[in-house]
């Protein structure tokens, strides 16, 4: 069977997890893979639980939705309760601990980086969080190039992307440390 | 409008609208509504830039008037919306259906009943886009499964809508429409699109509701000198109303029977290790993935497992239905309804044959792990 | 002149399906004489209607004719104009079809200001259904569904209108037939939605239940009960209570059109603007 | 039926709505028996076309 | 309420309406239209001489609205139309199904689709009543077939109405709805009556949607300190909307489900020579009144036909349609459409057995001879 | 003040769903202080809204609350005032909600003059379904589905309103929170169709994409761009141009409301009048 | 079988004709029958093809709806076209003569009275034509007791009772001199 | 956290949204790194009540 990663980006209405997404997916379609990217959101507009999903894969993608994260991403104390259970033992998730200050147990590897407070205090703009844990997880997994996230914030993000790909670089690297 | 084949990232809900405007939509009228906005945005941006019109009109009742109003000056035009604003349209889907008015109707559809669960996935509206205006008439529906269908079946939706003069409905969910894919759409000049017949007449020789052979009547565009008059009123030949039950027989019949007449040629499905299965499971919509799935992981198992995809929902591909389902040691419906597919293939199926439904309202889709449960639980 | 509009009549149809000494038939030869009188091509003419008796003046006219679903003609005539911005677009609505299920499109297509001319047919009843109350039926009168007298009070349906954002407003009556054909002009010479309510009778549903004579009785009382809107504002607003002020009522001129909006914003866009 | 035809009523057409003879200023136009139009009193007539504009069905035509 | 029981000539609009009152309807909202209009017309003259309130609203969707928020106050509430209304009603229609609000909806079947033939009878909207809203939901329906049937059947929709909460549907036709017959109504006071059940707990303890035993939920009244919400989202016991799967689950699905629970209860129908018979007539409303005569008729000729005529429509009743065609040679449908009722009846007849319809749009009503003709061929 | 009407909340629903810096919050406390003033009996008070953010109001609301489906509220809430007149009943509608597709309820619920509160919730634009323009957006601005700017004209919905027959008619701003309560006291007041315009902020869907800064910026806005219709009255229109005028709009006393004609034509009739 | 007859009356809309069916129907009703009355008409509120049938009978009637008259009332030209040839050869056909001027060739046995012209002239009042019409028919046929007519007509037409009666008398007698 | 408990602030219910620090006249309120208010200097308070009014979430108690 192809190689498949499957993502979970969990937090806040708000926090641009679903742009997050979508970049990933946009990667990994530069780097030759296919992608599905869903996400689930409630009646809220900011401040609800909101999640983005992405499945990347070298061959077709049947059932678009992630059953069993490998990637997991936690923006959220409402996200940690309801996702930090549900991911594969030999997966990676990464805790924004700005956002997540009681962390459950978690049967995988965790990486806790303090995103939201990093993209504040580090690049000056908090809106900038999302671009920082893709450059976490995607590092993490190894799930797409580092050029392609770089090529895809500049064309998505425009005017306002050389912060953007500093945050997911400043991400990038943190987690390459762990 | 050629344009290069290269993957991209696309939402279902995009798809749809890049087709439509591929097929040649130059008219958009709708209200918004979750979750099937973004083809209401989409259009508001980019119809302009090939000289197109969008409104946002008062309700869903005026988007669905409006694109009618459009039509009928010769404009290809489409709408979308989701429950609610489907529910609202109904009336006026049942004028284009008996004025004979090519238009697409786009249904992304969301738990309900109601307001019910706007950003929720659902494939509740399967029986109303059949059965939701009043009085017996025509109506096409499509599903799609993926980004890539989405666009397909849109192009088709209106070559259909176009030719048969009939409103078709494509009823996209929640998943599919909002679901964002890896696609390559094809190059727009290496389409077949087909427009409505016009009227070869002069203005005095034509009859508007005279059908040709294939039993439709040519169209003239408002504007062109035709000189026609248009009724939701049973009407005769020469579109004026009448009260002559023969008549009305002959064009009430007419209508109708599209659906029974071009039920083969409008018929598309996929299939999945179908011809050899033991167990069918017959999906549409982002169920259909969740059933590929299955079937994929029952292979492995050793589970003769097959899907038919059906991505014409109506006219109900009730051949299609007989031809698979014969000998098959049962067969499963996985819905995100009731059992509105599941009712219809009742109809169908031999009455030998066990049909199970695999039925979810409540927002979630269902898993192919569901799926593979049911269909081991009946193995058994 | 009749014989001048015989030629915008699909006289084939007729007799139309009207009662004797219904005022339709009146509003439709004064609409033709207008679009005659303003020489609109017919080949560019559509005229648009609801349901209702009046709605299906449509039948009867040579044009591009549509008859749509109770309440929604506007809707269809926006989706006509806008599609195709070069043909003149005429409305033809009843005082339910328009006011009552229709309102909603009414308010809204006169506050886009697109250039539609739409002439309402108010007979004060819902004819076609046999004499149900409309909201422009008065106050204490009688119909099939106030059998007690009317208890809701009616619009004013020009103030309305012009409250919504038409640019032209003009009322007449079926005895004013002159004045009827001038403020329809006057509403296809404006480039904006025109907004003419006539006021027509309907002896059947609603005359008779009111006890208001016959179709010449009626056609009396309107002759009796109109101020013309300019005698009106030297006689005030006292002396004019409770009689129905016909005329020009109210024109707004230099407001940008709604289709010419549209066509200047796709201008800019293809140009590459925003 | 009267010189110049200058009046031409179309009597089958006609629903007996009453209105032209009421309104006729010249007493030029009656009803018969049925209640319909007939042109009683022609050359009063002064072609104002009260009557052809009120009537309801188109069946007065005034005038060459 | 006492009445003298005497025969006298009423319509079918008339009766419903007469059943309507006696039944404890108090408000009356609604939208004329052809060939409905006589009950709001006899409404607006009757109701408020019984303290009632009738009120024309602008449109139908007000007027279903408007029933709905009067039904909240603990009143009972009716509202009637025709195709093109009923169309508009819809999504009213799936707001009372999800909040379980206690409504009666009178349909007087005319020609469709659109404006179609206002005057002319037709059984075109039997699907619609059932899926014209989106998504899944529960509805009721009955279709009287004399103006007995319209006054008996009304009291019953009012009183499965309020024991269910669930919206009910009177499918009338032009024929029945217009029809005088000289009928002998029941003295009210030895009716029946059924009420909906009112909290017996405090506020404070009240939870709207926390159903009793019967799977339905105790309704207060607005005004009488209860202080609840209700909401066109899906929601928990507690009226408040809520996204849980769950909650929306055990809700949604117990929603859904009194169609299946109460199938049996109300399940209404009459049959005349069905047992002995070879061939049997399956039919509703007007249509059946032309079945029946021919069954006279054909047994007069010694041929053995039955009938079997639905009042409900809506829960289908399977188990009875696959009591009365078993064993039967062949069952024909009579429907003014294009075979609604026969695609029900197909899901649960056995395959073995001819399924016939003999199915008219053009405004006319099916004769008695068109039916005996019709058995005669598939009798030889 | 607050804690006096925290019993008038479902505090255990709290926090509601609203974004931060909505002003969504505020009209709804205005909302609840008025009520709380009037010393209005909260058994028999119920609150009607359709859908939008702003109609999420009556889940947080300690009263009977319903709400319905987008547009039709005020349909609804007709059906509750008439069915039991002895209710206060109150509406709480968006700019979308209540002057798009519930348009048409608008004008025929202003036109009977039936006692019904209206609290329009005005953000300009439909901040629910993340940022459509309405009705009420300001030509020129921008929304999802006005990537080029509207170009639509706005209604003035007080002046539709008035012109439709509401009674009482007044406008105030999330800024101006002890004038917003006033004139929802004022329209308590009045026995008929009263509606009140709460100028609001939606800093999400229609501040971020306008450059109208964030909530406080909003707010600010607010302050400066509103001018007393007393004050206005003394300006005069040239000054005034481009303002809200907020305040008492219009009052209409002595007109008899909707349901009280209803039971007194019950009387009549009970007593075997016609 | 129960004695049944079969009554069709035809002209234009606005000559009352439903209500003359009423009428009869309810007179049946006086004497003790069972009735069923249906009708058909056209959009227009006057002036179109209108059409009022009665069934009375000793017994249930089950097909509402007359397929064959006994007893046919023809009041407009175009109600002969229509409707003249579909009568039972042992029936009646009632011909208002002033309304049908040409008239068919008919199968069965045939009345002719000036009936508008009668209402007109002789009761004063044109509208009274549809009463004078049924009593000609319920003599033809011997449908309903006059005395039941009598009372019908006064309880349904109140004020303007007696002036329909007289028309209904007139009727009555003319048809049974035929 | 004041004399008389004068300023009541939810912390946890307040969404940051920065209204009552911007509107306060006195310069009573502030905000903590979250963007959530805090009362940086309680004794300027006047009781005005401005803070509690636009709080669009109740978060805000002025006065006893
Ligand atoms: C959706 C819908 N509701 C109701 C009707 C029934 N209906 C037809 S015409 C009409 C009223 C017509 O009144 P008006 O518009 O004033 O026209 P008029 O007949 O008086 O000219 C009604 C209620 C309909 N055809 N469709
Ligand atoms: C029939 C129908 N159409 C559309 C929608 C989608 N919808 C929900 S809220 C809304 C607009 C809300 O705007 P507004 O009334 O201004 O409220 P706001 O959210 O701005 O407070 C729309 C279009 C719906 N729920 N139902
Ligand atoms: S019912 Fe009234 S409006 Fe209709 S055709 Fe007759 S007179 Fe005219
Ligand atoms: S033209 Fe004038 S004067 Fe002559 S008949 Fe007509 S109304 Fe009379
Ligand atoms: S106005 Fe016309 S229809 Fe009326 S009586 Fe005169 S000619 Fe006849
Ligand atoms: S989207 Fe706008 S109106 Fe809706 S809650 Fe957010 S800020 Fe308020
Ligand atoms: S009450 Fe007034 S002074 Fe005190 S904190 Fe609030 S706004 Fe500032
Ligand atoms: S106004 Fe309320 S929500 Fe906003 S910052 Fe202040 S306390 Fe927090
Ligand atoms: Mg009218
Ligand atoms: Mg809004």
């Amino acid at each position: 069977m192809a190689e498949k990663y499957d993502i979970r980006l969990s937090g806040t209405g708000g926090q641009g997890l679903i742009l997050a997404g979508i970049i990933l997916a946009d990667a990994a379609i530069l780097d030759g893979k296919s992608a599905v990217q869903t996400q689930s959101y409630g009646p809220e507009a900011r401040g609800g639980a909101s999640k983005a999903e992405v499945i990347i894969s070298d061959g077709q993608i049947l059932y678009p939705k992630v059953i069993q994260p490998k990637y997991l991403l936690l923006m959220s104390q409402e996200a940690a309760r309801l996702y930090a259970k549900n991911i594969n033992p030999a997966g990676t998730v990464i805790i924004d601990t700005t956002m997540v200050s009681d962390i459950p147990a978690i049967n995988a590897k965790t990486v806790e980086i303090p995103i939201t407070e990093l993209a504040r205090e580090e690049i000056g703009n908090e809106l900038t969080a999302n671009m920082l844990a893709i450059g976490a997880i995607a590092a993490a997994g190894n799930i797409v190039t580092k050029e392609s996230l770089e090529k895809i914030i500049s064309k998505r993000l425009a005017k306002v992307a050389a912060l953007n790909i500093k945050a997911m670089n400043l991400g990038w690297e943190l987690a390459s440390k762990n | 409008m050629k344009r290069e084949k290269k993957v991209q990232l696309l939402q279902g809900n995009q798809a749809c609208s890049i087709a439509a405007i591929d097929a040649g939509v130059r008219f958009y009228a709708g209200y918004p509504i979750t979750p099937s906005t973004e083809i209401a945005e989409f259009m508001a941006e980019e119809l302009p830039k090939v000289g197109g019109k969008f409104i946002q009109m008062e309700d869903e009742i005026a988007g669905m008037s409006a694109v009618l109003g459009a039509a009928l000056t010769g404009t290809k035009v489409i709408t979308a919306t989701s429950g609610p604003g489907f529910s609202l349209k109904q009336e006026a889907i049942g004028f284009a259906a008996i004025a004979e008015i090519p238009c697409v109707i786009v249904d992304v559809q969301r738990m309900g009943p109601s307001t019910g669960g706007p950003t929720s996935v659902a494939q509740g509206d399967v029986m109303q886009a059949r059965w939701g205006t009043h009085g017996d008439h025509p109506v096409f529906a499509f599903s799609p499964a993926s980004v890539l269908e989405s666009y397909e079946l849109t192009i088709q939706a209106f070559n259909f809508s176009e030719k048969y003069r009939v409103p078709v409905v494509i009823l996209l969910d929640e998943i599919v429409g909002h679901m964002r894919e890896s696609v390559t759409l094809p190059d727009p000049d290496e389409l077949t699109i087909v427009d409505r017949k016009r009227p070869t007449v002069s203005p005095a020789d034509y009859a508007p509701y005279q059908p040709e052979q294939d039993g439709i009547p040519t169209m003239a565009d408002f504007g062109t000198g035709y000189h026609w008059h248009v009724t939701g009123l049973v009407h005769g030949e020469n579109g004026a109303a009448t009260g002559n039950p023969e008549v009305i027989d002959r064009q009430l019949t007419r209508i109708f029977d599209k659906m029974e007449k071009y039920k083969d040629e409008v018929n598309l499905y996929k299939t999945q290790a179908a011809d050899d299965a033991e167990y069918l499971l017959v999906s549409f919509g982002c169920t259909a993935r969740s059933a590929a799935e299955a079937v994929a992981e029952l292979r492995q198992m050793g589970i003769k497992a097959g899907l038919l995809q059906l991505q014409t929902i109506w006219p109900f591909p009730e051949k299609t239905i007989s031809e698979y389902t014969t000998g098959k040691k049962c067969v499963i419906v996985p819905e995100l309804n009731m059992g509105q597919v599941r009712g219809e293939i009742q109809k169908y199926i031999d009455k030998g044959i066990p049909l199970y439904g695999i039925n979810k309202i409540n927002g979630e889709p269902i898993t192919p792990q569901e799926i593979i449960n049911k269909v081991k639980e009946v193995a058994k | 002149m009749l014989k001048d509009i015989e030629k915008l009549m699909r006289v084939k149809r007729l007799p139309h399906i009207w009662c004797p000494g219904c005022g339709n038939g009146i509003v439709m030869k004064a609409m033709l004489e207008a679009i005659n009188d303003k020489g609109l091509d017919p080949d560019k003419t559509v005229v648009v209607s609801g349901i209702g008796c009046s709605s299906r003046a449509t039948g009867y006219m040579n044009f591009d004719t549509l008859h749509t679903m109770h309440g929604r003609a506007l809707a269809f005539a926006t989706g006509v104009k806008l599609a195709k911005p070069e043909l003149n677009v005429f409305v033809v609505t009843g005082d339910g079809d328009g006011s009552a299920i229709g309102g909603n499109h009414f308010i809204h297509a006169a506050r886009r200001n697109i250039d539609l001319n739409v002439i309402m047919f108010n007979n004060n009843i819902y004819g076609m259904t046999g004499g149900q109350y409309s909201p422009l039926t008065p106050q204490g009168r009688f119909a099939t569904t106030a059998p007690y007298g009317n208890l809701e009070r009616p619009f004013d349906i020009c103030k309305l209108a012009q409250g919504s954002g038409a640019t032209y407003v003009g009322r007449s009556t079926v005895f004013h037939t002159k004045l009827l054909t001038d403020v329809i002009k006057a509403a296809i010479d404006n480039k904006g939605f025109s907004f003419v309510e006539a006021v027509s009778i309907c002896p059947i549903s609603y005359g008779r239940r009111n006890k208001l004579g016959a179709a010449p009785q009626m056609m009396k009382w309107l002759k009796e009960n109109t101020v013309n809107v300019k005698a009106a504002e030297k006689l005030g607003a006292e002396k004019t209570a409770g009689k129905i002020i016909i005329g020009e009522l109210y024109h707004e001129a230099g407001t940008l059109e709604y289709t010419e909006l549209y066509d200047r914003l796709i201008t800019r866009v293809e140009e590459g603007g925003r | 039926m009267n010189k110049e035809k200058k009046i031409e009523v179309n009597t089958k057409g006609c629903k007996a709505c009453g209105i032209c003879y009421a309104l006729c200023p010249q007493g030029v136009l009656d009803k018969d028996h049925m209640g319909k139009v007939v042109v009683k009193n022609p050359d009063a007539c002064t072609q104002c076309r009260i009557c052809e504009d009120h009537c309801p069905d188109y069946c007065i035509k005034i005038g060459g």
